[in-house]
């Protein structure tokens, strides 16, 4: 394999091999104690399906239903879907008619951006990670370290400079400018990850192919790459996460155009007159839950595999 | 095997070194073409890197290599029309038995249904037809060996270099293989050069074998050559199994008898080249050592370990202060025990003779 | 990793080649010089920029003819990171030296006066040495408090059961919300007239109960929220480490009688001790930045300013750009020197015994 | 799939992110007038935004668009400052806090309108018909100078919300009286007559735990007197405490007198201090998240939506949320008076309050054919009708002839403290040091809010800090 | 008394039965082999042996105990993993001294028997490395010495020489043999090569889809396979194992057709039991003598492909009816490709399996 200890290496992975069983007595133990765990987020799900004036009742409504009585009635509520419609259309002025609130728009803004800098990262990330893993250079460790550090510093530091880039390149507000610093900002993670991922992989597979006639570059796709799809599946879901509720860099560089859903989601946040809204805030947080949700969950197989596979050395 | 044949393959002084490390050292060999060409040597010895050499994997530090005739040193891989199977198979993990043999044809652009005809007519030949749809990883050891033999072999290279093909393989599927190969071999009739450190797999397939150490060849020749004539006791010491018995010997003045611990032996021939009182080596196979008949000039000894192999049994005697292997078949071996007494004959006309110092044959 | 065919010549200095790469960096410094001198800042900028560019594209090309695979790999990442990351750093750290405010562009070089005020003046030094204490405060708790909870639900999930699948996603959920809005409900957990926690141990002890007014309780309650948060993180990298221990390990400790205790720390610890080292290393960066619980939760009151929202503060509400700079290269510079240190140790125990 | 294919499809998909990467950007030809406004998101200025979609026809015949940003209130600061600082040169309009024009003012983003309105007597005289206590505040730099940069959008005041179910009840009444031999306020008029000792009083007569009579019936969760903002975010303490240092007879560091103006000596000057322990005196008496430093005005309003608290001191700007049902559980309970005052050594009362509110102002990138367009559309938001129809909607007017018309009172219920609460407007600093001073000053307040310091020690310290600052600043010699 | 017994011992997974009925004993002092292709539960049946895998049925005795219900660590047993399962974190000395921790002794007793093993194991030099730091060989005797640093009640192994190459393979037997010599425990070991079992088990069990086929010694299972698999396993190169058609058998002398060829052979009394019938005919590949000319005991064939093994020579001959048939000849007897040859078995080493595949011996 590689001929140097790897960082990951030196670090102290080791192979993978094995699970234990267990049965429904486990499951039961651990859907109690996940159960608790999830309570915040339940909460704000059933926020979300709250009429809006028993948001703060006092005490809390907690579920929408009695469970066939379970819940004694002062805590339970009656579920609306209202609220969702709110987030996407509400009168924003006293007395006023209903108008398009922009969210279609932002929800759209966080799919595009978070997707396209997410893949980006991806892509060239992997391409970065392959060119560690297969051309060691010289204090290889060094390079990645210093790519690491780019990820140490608070966001408002960078943010500097790059407000004052962005302000003379004309970036300010585009698609580009936000999506290639989101870029940036997954880089690090994901050159680690992926190179962990390529460092795994068996030398001979890629020489088989080379001497069945593939070319570099037909290597690199038709043979690594299908093989690190598990680490490519965890390295997307650990990015699109960051990148999905990213919110300082969405504020200071997206325009009203381009602004994603964290940054418009503060209008529900003290929105002028009427303070916290909290069933619409819970609504948004629900609706922007979902997609990261299911892509998460859908992946989830490659997630465990992937961050197992590509952390631990054989 | 035509002596007329040409050349699939010339290697004229080849070296390469990682780092500090030298893999080959000054190689040369050349094979005819449809050959079966062992490199035999253990582990560490320089094959790997000699076959990677050849297939272009690996860039040379210095020297040539030809294929049929032409200057291949520094050829991209993809038009040497050499193909490998690697020790660790190295099947695509990602694509299924058929997507790994069409893989090659494909890099080929050859058309889609000549592709599936030769996939279907190597799946068969190898008796891989029902496997056709899986994933590698859930083969078992021999049949991902036969489809990393498969992927080589659909494009009908001119040379086949096999990289320890059967040494992931359990025991009795190494023993199967070893007949297949050969029959493929006779089948298609392409070059190989395989590479392995089991002197069986060498000595059964090859038509010529390559004796390696520390990246160069030290003997080349039939099995018959390599087991008749050993140049040296590394040779000697590697082809033959059990290992040849080696017992410290001093010339005498006719050249022709041997001072030993087992007392005076006396070969058939005389060693031109040796002086008298010289050290020596005196190589005896465990399979020249016979249970004396009665009447027979015998070396007495005691037997010290029986080692049942199924057919036959290894009976190590102590004679003289050494120890002795010998091949009995299994049926007059299962009454004795250690500690016996054991008459033992040499045939005397196959004692091998070496150099104490160097370990060089003598003649 | 086969480069078998000669490599071309290096073409000369003065040959104008597409790979002549020499050529391209005096063309591209002495046209840039001359841009810098002639045009205004906005247009000079992208003949800059493109001169960079046209050294750039001579590096590849240098580096595709002579099959420099490696190169040419990672350049789009450098190229990327250099832009958005490195240049911007390097941008700011040269400002640190000047006194800026970016609502209003006076420049004007004062040296070191940057940092010697954040290290000195008896206010800001002050103020920067707080909020540098209650980051290290809040570093410590929250990733102490990140690794064992994160580390008790992986050893949870370490074991293949009915259902896991679906009972792991409810764990991760946490990460995957947007800390605006999970920060806002924290702080209507907490509130002490609705929230859940006062409602609770109000009925418990029959007295009313403020989490918030004392540093304690508010740093409690933001160390809680952000455990809550990143604990999955944590387990999800623990859990790769627990499931990647070998199974026959354990066998042989049975057959071995080795104690509970003496198979965690020989057997599972050192497997998982790499993926907690990372977590560690990951939770820590992340937990030096903590800005957005507390702006949420405490807005820095009862005493819990950390760095990063101090920073926040000075940099972007001030406008005091170049003093934001400069305390920010002091932290940058304490973290190198921490991840370093937590480098050579986390490499010393996986060698030592 | 073949190379062509790829291609094409990477084409396609190169074609799509760059048409969306681009759109957004349009730029305004001859006859389409596009000013583009940065406005936090709340109802005046969606109020704004729908009057002009709906009614604004520009005399010009140009085709002009309002393109509204509508930016939450959290992050508007912050998104406005990053804009303006990054230079991108994308609003036209801003509505600002009027706190932040000293900054942009020296920054050079602000331009200055005296030369419109000169151009214009028309338009210079409905500008001076703003009552000059929000004119001053909302337009001027340096303040109360000649120089003017805004036209307000929204003002606001601060005005004290009651429960008239709790106050006006019999037993409540009764008792109040028995216990304070003073009259519990009731009525809109007797509000106005509070003074902060008769705020205690309600403070600490209110104060009831959960299952306690109130307004005869059991309350059913802890219930308590008073609230007003008191927290650490933005300027949610400085705005109420700044009220009662003017009362009591201090003052906060005076921009006027640059350069002799002094932070030392004035800012904790006995009077300031004293009403600092005035102010923090009556926070035992709300409920108990004041005490978490985190009592902003939003969560004051809460609460008294909620029907936690019977009085609250907030910004009319944040009214119409207790008017509507859904939002308010006391929307018909409703009684507004006047911010409770100090009774001053003549017998008269003294109401200083800070102004809230905001201007709008132009940035100075504007073209002069937005600027034309721009003029207009102020001088029609000015116009008397539609200012009557913003108040109307929700809005507040500081044209004169406006909230003196007889009609404005019937608007809102708190409309009728709005124009006696105008003449007592104050604002703080407008200097380009404004968000230290106040930064600075909230976390002071913060700690005495939260109990860490007293009131002398607050403000020595404020004092302190502003005279270091203002001096290096050169505005204190 | 035997250390080891399982008695019908039996392992379901689910529908898939992995151990049926599994009888065996080892005394003190033996070595018995689990020999069998993979898959076929001999390491199933190990497993159940040290605790690892609960029976479905049957008793596991040890030491004249009962250990159904006890777990691995009650048993009190050394077992030698595949895979070794070295402690990866732990020097070779520690890894050495880990079953020791047991039993409370003193530091410097510890240190006594992990140096007095280690010597036994020639692991001394490297007793400060860490395991991944050890070549295979090194490895392979460090899972040997971790066992035998204890005095358990048996030993056990887990194909303990598979991930050897051949000559280290080779070495390793004979050490393994020497060193489970002196001690003198009952031992299992499970193998699937059968030189390993043959060269260090005082018996073999034979086993295949969860049955054992056969136990015995070496030389039973060699000279009296109980039936077609065992003979098929043991013994390289395989055992031919022809169908033929009994025709008669008069007491001596079988007339049998085989391979296309009608012969007449010498046979086990019992063979008379089979009557005229579809038989197999076993023959090992030494156990031919090569005639001149056909004779009523040749079986002929060509040469078609020549394996020369160094001493011997394996032929693989066709007959007439197209079956192969491996002949093993001193390397001086010369064959060519394509040679007819008329090979003579010897009687006294053909065997004769029934239609049920089993033995027919008297």
């Amino acid at each position: 394999m590689s001929s140097s200890a790897s960082f990951m290496e030196r670090l102290g992975f080791r192979k993978a091999s094995g699970v234990g069983e267990a049965g429904w007595g486990r499951t039961l133990f651990v859907a109690v104690i996940a159960f608790i765990y999830f309570i915040p987020v339940l909460f704000i799900i059933f926020t979300a399906i709250k009429p809006q004036n028993l948001a703060l009742s006092v005490p809390p409504t907690l579920s929408p239903t009695s469970f066939f009585g379970l819940i004694p009635d002062q805590y339970v509520f009656s579920p609306t879907l209202e609220n969702f419609g709110s987030v996407f259309s509400r009168s924003m002025t006293t007395g006023g008619a209903p108008e398009d609130t922009g969210f279609d728009r932002y929800f759209f803004n966080s799919i595009f951006i978070s997707s396209v800098s997410v893949g980006l990262a991806l892509i060239i990330g992997t391409l970065a990670a392959f060119g560690f893993s297969r051309y060691p250079l010289k204090g290889n460790d060094t390079y990645l370290f210093i790519i690491l550090t780019t990820r140490m510093l608070p966001a408002i530091v960078v943010i500097i400079p790059i407000i004052l880039m962005f302000r003379t390149v004309g970036l300010s507000g585009s698609y580009i400018g936000i999506i290639l610093l989101y870029t940036a900002f997954n880089l690090a993670f994901t050159i680690w990850m992926m190179k962990s991922f390529f460092d795994e992989l068996s030398l001979d597979v890629e020489d088989a192919a080379r001497i069945d006639g593939s070319s570099e570059v037909k290597v690199f796709f038709k043979i690594c790459l299908p093989q690190v799809v598990a680490g490519l599946a965890a390295t997307f879901v650990f990015g699109l996460i960051l990148t999905w509720n990213e919110f300082l860099f969405a504020l200071l560089l997206s325009g009203a155009d381009t602004r994603t859903v964290p940054v418009a989601m503060n209008q529900a946040v003290s929105s002028g007159g009427r303070g916290t809204d909290w069933t619409l805030l819970a609504a948004i947080e629900t609706l922007f839950l979902i997609p990261v949700f299911l892509v998460t969950f859908f992946l989830q197989n490659h997630l465990l595999r992937g961050v197992t596979f590509g952390t631990v050395k054989r | 095997m035509t002596a007329s044949a040409r050349q699939a393959l010339r290697l004229s002084g080849i070296s390469k070194s990682y780092g500090n490390v030298r893999a080959l050292s000054n190689l040369s060999f050349d094979v005819p073409e449809g050959r079966f060409f062992v490199l035999f040597g253990p582990s560490s010895v320089g094959k790997t890197t000699a076959l990677r050499t050849i297939a272009g994997l690996v860039p040379t530090d210095s020297g040539r290599l030809e294929i049929f005739g032409s200057d291949m040193t520094t050829a991209p891989i993809a038009g040497r029309g050499v193909s490998m199977v690697f020790q660790s198979f190295a099947l695509y993990p990602h694509l299924t038995v058929y997507e790994n043999f069409a893989y090659p044809l494909r890099e080929e652009k050859v058309a889609r249904e000549e592709i599936d005809r030769r996939v279907k007519e190597t799946a068969a030949m190898l008796k891989l037809t029902p496997r056709l749809e899986r994933k590698p990883g859930t083969l078992s050891g021999g049949e991902q060996q036969r489809v990393a033999l498969g992927r080589s072999l659909i494009r009908r290279p001119k040379i086949l270099l096999l990289d320890e093909p059967l040494t992931n393989l359990d025991a009795k599927l190494r023993h199967d293989m070893r007949a297949e190969l050969k029959r493929l071999h006779r089948q298609l009739g392409m070059t190989i050069v395989y590479a392995t450190p089991d002197e069986l797999e060498a000595l059964s397939m090859g038509e010529e074998i390559a004796v390696m150490r520390d990246g160069a060849v030290v003997q080349r020749g039939t099995p018959d050559e390599l087991y008749e004539q050993p140049l040296d006791t590394y040779v000697a010491g590697k082809i033959g199994s059990p290992h040849m018995n080696m017992i410290k010997a001093t010339v005498s003045a006719d050249m022709a008898s041997f001072e030993t611990p087992l007392g005076k032996l006396k070969t058939s021939r005389k060693v031109k080249t040796g002086t008298a009182g010289e050290a020596a080596l005196l190589g005896i196979r465990p399979s020249d050592l016979k249970i004396a008949a009665k009447g027979e000039h015998a070396i007495a000894s005691t037997i010290h370990l029986i080692e049942p192999l199924g057919d036959v049994t290894v009976v190590s005697v102590d004679a003289g202060g050494e120890t002795l292997r010998m091949v009995l078949p299994e049926a007059s071996a299962t009454a004795m025990k250690p500690g016996d007494a054991l008459p033992v004959a040499i045939d005397t006309t196959k004692i091998h003779i070496f150099r104490a110092a160097s370990g060089q044959a003598m003649t | 990793m086969s480069s078998t065919t000669a490599t071309a010549a290096p073409p000369a200095l003065m040959t104008l080649a597409p790979d002549n790469w020499k050529l391209a960096i005096l063309v591209g410094l002495a046209v840039s010089v001359i841009a810098a001198i002639t045009f205004p800042a906005s247009v000079s900028f992208w003949i800059v920029g493109a001169m960079a560019a046209l050294v750039a594209a001579a590096f590849v090309v240098n580096a595709f003819r002579r099959k420099y695979y490696g190169g040419l790999l990672v350049a789009p990442a450098i190229a990327v990171l250099f832009v958005m990351n490195i240049f911007p750093l390097l941008w700011s750290l040269g400002l640190s030296f000047f006194a800026y405010q970016s609502n209003n562009q006076s420049i004007r070089f004062v040296g070191l006066n940057n940092y010697i005020k954040a290290l000195t003046n008896d206010l800001a030094a002050e103020a920067n040495w707080n909020a540098l204490v209650n980051t290290a405060m809040f570093v410590v708790f929250t990733v102490a408090a990140q690794m064992v909870v994160g580390f008790l639900l992986a050893l949870l999930f370490a074991k293949q059961f009915p259902l896991r699948k679906y009972l792991l996603i409810l764990v991760l959920t946490p990460m995957m919300l947007s800390v605006v809005a999970s920060g806002v409900f924290f702080t209507y957990y907490y509130d002490p007239t609705f929230g859940i926690l006062s409602y609770i141990m109000g009925n418990i002890t029959g007295e009313q109960f403020i989490l918030m007014d004392n540093k304690l309780g508010a740093v409690a309650g933001i160390v809680f929220a952000d455990a809550w948060m990143w604990s999955p993180f944590v387990m999800l990298l623990v859990l790769a480490g627990l499931v990647s221990v070998p199974k026959y390990l354990y066998e042989a400790a049975a057959i071995d009688r080795v104690s509970g205790w003496r198979q965690f720390w020989t057997i599972t610890f050192p497997y998982i001790r790499g993926l907690l080292m990372l977590a560690l290393l990951f939770r820590t960066i992340e937990a030096f930045k903590l800005a957005d619980l507390v702006i949420l939760l405490t807005k820095g009151g009862n005493d819990t300013m950390t760095i990063s929202y101090h920073l926040i503060r000075i940099a972007n509400e001030q406008n005091k750009t170049s003093e934001g700079a400069a305390i920010s290269y002091l932290m940058l510079f304490m973290v190198i020197v921490l991840t370093n240190l937590y480098l050579y140790l986390a490499n010393r125990r996986s060698h030592g015994a | 799939m073949t190379v062509m294919t790829k291609m094409k499809g990477f084409a396609t998909a190169a074609g799509f992110a760059a048409t969306l990467m681009v759109g957004g950007a349009s730029i305004a030809s001859a006859e389409d007038v596009v000013l583009t406004m940065a406005v936090p998101d709340w109802p005046p200025t969606r109020i704004m935004k729908k009057f002009f979609d709906e009614q604004y026809k520009p005399a010009s015949g140009n085709k002009v668009t309002l393109d509204v940003d509508f930016i939450p209130w959290p992050d508007f600061y912050t998104r406005v400052n990053a804009s303006l600082t990054s230079g991108e040169k994308k609003y036209n309009f801003i509505v600002s806090d009027s706190q932040w024009l000293g900054a942009f003012v020296e920054g050079g983003y602000f331009r200055k309108i005296n030369d419109l309105l000169e151009a214009d007597p028309a338009f210079m005289e409905t500008f001076k018909s703003i009552h000059p206590n929000p004119l001053n505040a909302y337009s001027t730099y340096p303040h109360k100078s000649e120089n003017y940069y805004g036209f307000p959008q929204f003002p606001d005041v601060l005005v004290n919300f009651a429960r008239k179910d709790i106050i006006c009840h019999d037993e409540e009444q009764k008792n109040f009286q028995a216990k304070y031999n003073k009259k519990l306020p009731c009525t809109g008029e007797e509000l106005d007559a509070m003074t902060w000792d008769d705020f205690k009083n309600v403070g600490e007569f209110f104060q009831r735990k959960k299952g306690d009579m109130l307004a005869g019936a059991p309350a059913e969760d802890d219930f308590y007197g008073i609230a007003y903002q008191a927290g650490k975010g933005y300027d949610f303490s400085s705005m109420q405490i700044n009220g009662f240092i003017w009362q009591m007879g201090g003052n906060t560091w005076d921009e006027t007198q640059i350069p002799n103006g002094q932070a030392e000596g004035v800012v904790n000057s006995p009077e300031a201090v004293a009403a600092l322990e005035k102010y923090l005196s009556l926070i035992q008496y709300m409920p108990p998240v004041a005490k978490t430093g985190t009592m902003d005005i939003f969560k004051s309003d809460e609460l008294f939506r909620e029907g936690k608290v019977a009085m609250n001191i907030n910004w009319i700007g944040l009214g119409e949320a207790s008017l509507d049902p859904n939002s308010s559980k006391v929307s018909d309970k409703l009684v507004f008076g006047q911010m409770p005052g100090t009774m001053g050594a003549d017998g008269k009362m003294i109401r200083w309050s800070n102004i809230g509110g905001q201007p709008f102002v132009l940035t100075t990138w504007t073209t002069d054919a937005q600027i034309k367009e721009a003029v207009e559309f102020v001088k029609w938001w000015l116009s008397s009708e539609i200012q009557h129809q913003f108040a109307a909607g929700g809005g507040q007017s500081a044209v004169k002839s406006v909230y003196e018309d007889p009609k404005y009172v019937t608007y809102r219920p708190w409309n009728r403290a709005w124009a006696p609460q105008l003449d007592w407007q104050k604002d703080v600093w407008h200097v380009p040091q404004f968000f230290e001073l106040l930064t600075q000053q909230q976390d002071q307040f913060d700690l005495a809010i939260t109990g860490k310091q007293d009131a002398k020690t607050t403000l020595d310290n404020v004092a302190k800090f502003q005279q270091n600052l203002l001096t290096e600043a050169g505005l204190i010699q | 008394m035997s250390t080891i017994e399982i008695r019908k011992v039996t392992k379901r997974f689910g529908d898939f039965t992995a151990v049926r009925d599994a009888d065996l004993s080892v005394a003190a002092g033996e070595v018995v082999c689990l020999l069998g292709p993979s898959g076929c539960g001999k390491t199933t049946t190990l497993r159940m042996i040290a605790g690892l895998e609960r029976a479905t049925s049957g008793d596991v005795v040890i030491a004249g105990r009962n250990m159904n219900e006890l777990p691995p660590e009650k048993r009190d047993i050394a077992m030698v993993f595949q895979f070794y399962a070295l402690y990866p974190a732990l020097s070779v000395g520690q890894n050495i001294a880990m079953p020791l921790h047991y039993e409370k002794l003193s530091k410097a007793e510890v240190d006594a028997r992990v140096i007095k093993v280690a010597k036994i194991m020639h692991l001394t030099e490297v007793l400060d490395r860490m395991p991944s730091h050890i070549s295979e060989g090194e490895k392979q005797r460090l899972a040997v010495a971790r066992a035998i640093v204890r005095d358990p009640n048996c030993f056990l192994f887990d194909e303990p020489l598979s991930r050897l190459d051949v000559e280290l393979r080779h070495s390793m037997r004979g050490q393994i043999k020497e060193v489970l010599t002196g001690l003198s425990k009952a031992t299992v070991i499970v193998t699937h090569d059968q030189l390993e079992a043959l060269t260090m088990a005082n018996r073999i069990a034979i086993m295949r889809d969860g049955l054992i086929e056969q136990v015995g010694t070496p030389h039973d299972v060699f000279a009296k396979p109980a039936n077609v698999f065992v003979a098929s396993f043991i013994g390289t190169p395989q055992m031919n194992l022809v169908d033929a058609d009994l025709k008669s058998f008069d007491g001596k002398n079988a007339s049998v057709s085989l391979a296309g060829n009608d012969l007449v052979i010498a046979a086990d009394p019992a063979v008379s039991r089979l009557k005229p019938s579809k038989v197999t005919v076993g023959i090992r590949p030494r156990a031919f003598t090569a005639a001149n000319e056909k004779a009523a005991d040749t079986i002929a064939a060509q040469a078609e492909l020549i394996e020369p093994m160094g001493a011997e020579t394996l032929i693989h001959a066709r007959t007439a009816a197209g079956g192969d048939i491996r002949v093993v000849v001193p390397r001086d007897k010369r064959v060519k490709i394509g040679e007819a040859l008329h090979l003579r078995p010897d009687p006294k080493q053909t065997h004769f399996f029934g239609e049920d595949g089993k033995a027919v011996r008297a």
